[in-house]
């Protein structure tokens, strides 16, 4: 099992009430997996998979890619900065 | 040069750190918070960023602007935080020798910035609290091509 | 407002003169004197103005662009006299609801400026003193569609 | 004959050496007649014509205009604010 801290922002951050969230979970270990897991707590997550984007140690990556123990992980909901 | 504000933006300090001695134009755009969102009596608007990435990603938002025009300086600055009808929220300010560079890297900047820049407002409105949607389309397809993505 | 300024511009004036409480966005644009003419070094540049005519034509600028875009204020300020590196000789300034509207119009703002206003630069440089040739084939061709002919 | 002052600016008023110029021609009196007027004067104008514009009472208009007594005449060469 790997420990992963997963960030959240903006409105994510009003599902789950919390700026961080850590989750034991078994590898091989992918965004999709991630999100899996954390839609299996937070139900209301699941309409969120369309528009948000994974960032894994700060740049935007696909949900396929492959999170190691100690990277950055986070979920990006639209941005509307500006 | 970019940064992530919890304080005010000063534009005049960032005016003159554009300037330089081999510039004969200045494009600044300032984005303010304005009074309403369509029918929506607004009062205010909070800020808030995932503030390394943000700052790793206008850094990225530099260096390509300045792969596809030639320009002297650039400033992009982005406050975060509660603000008021009027307060500037962001700042994007670009010198260059003559006005097409610095127009067009001014509002490549922003457009950058409001499309993959993790960033979030909140609205405070007469009917209530609400996260805005931001131009987020937009910003996937630009990623997808861009050197932002893995 | 539109005029021909005898003495320095005041940026921030205008910036705060532009901004309104429906407006989200500010476009700024800050023409300098600059160092160089290509191969050429300048040390200084002097402006002269047919002021009535310039004056008239800014306003006639003003409204064609409130034509042509929504925005909220609409800024326009030329100096003239002599200036040196660095000094700003032109500011055009445009506050709307949205930033494309902004951006938009201030390029609009500049461009017809250096078409079809009657203002003539006139460069002091190391190898002596010469006339500016400005973008007046543009300006003619804006001229005969324009709402500036007869 | 009438009385018509010309305003000159720019490289114009190098060659003319004045801001301001008064002339007596005989009606009907244009634009172009204006400029063959001065010509005749100042010969080194007559490489502008192509360049420059005629403003009547601060407005552009056509070489052709007709001008009265009055009226207020500028030859504009090209325009280089900015």
């Amino acid at each position: 099992m790997i420990n992963v801290d997963v960030k959240f922002f903006g409105p994510l951050r009003d599902i789950v009430r919390s700026n961080e969230i850590s989750l034991e979970v078994p590898p091989p270990h992918s965004g999709d997996s991630t999100f899996d897991a954390l839609v299996v707590i937070y139900p209301e997550l699941s309409k969120w998979r369309p528009s948000v984007r994974l960032a894994v140690n700060f740049e935007y990556v696909p949900f396929t890619h492959n999170i190691r123990a100690g990277d950055e992980v986070s979920l990006i909901p639209p941005v509307s900065g500006g | 040069m970019v940064s992530i504000s919890t304080s005010t933006i000063n534009v005049p300090a960032i005016i003159a750190a554009v300037a330089t001695p081999q510039s004969g134009a200045m494009d600044i755009f300032i984005g303010t918070v304005r009074n309403n969102s369509g029918a929506r009596k607004i009062s205010r608007l909070e800020y808030s960023a995932y503030v390394p990435m943000a700052e790793k990603l206008m850094t990225a938002i530099e260096l390509d602007l300045r792969s596809k025009w030639s320009v002297h300086e650039v400033i992009m600055v982005h406050r975060v935080g509660m603000l008021e009808v009027g307060d500037v929220a962001v700042v994007t300010a670009v010198s260059s020798a003559h006005r097409k560079e610095a127009f067009e890297a001014c509002r490549f900047a922003i457009d950058q910035i409001k499309s993959i820049v993790p960033i979030w407002k909140k609205e405070f409105a007469d009917d209530g609290e609400m996260w805005v949607e931001g131009e987020h389309l937009e910003g996937i397809q630009e990623m997808k091509s861009g050197p932002f993505s893995a």
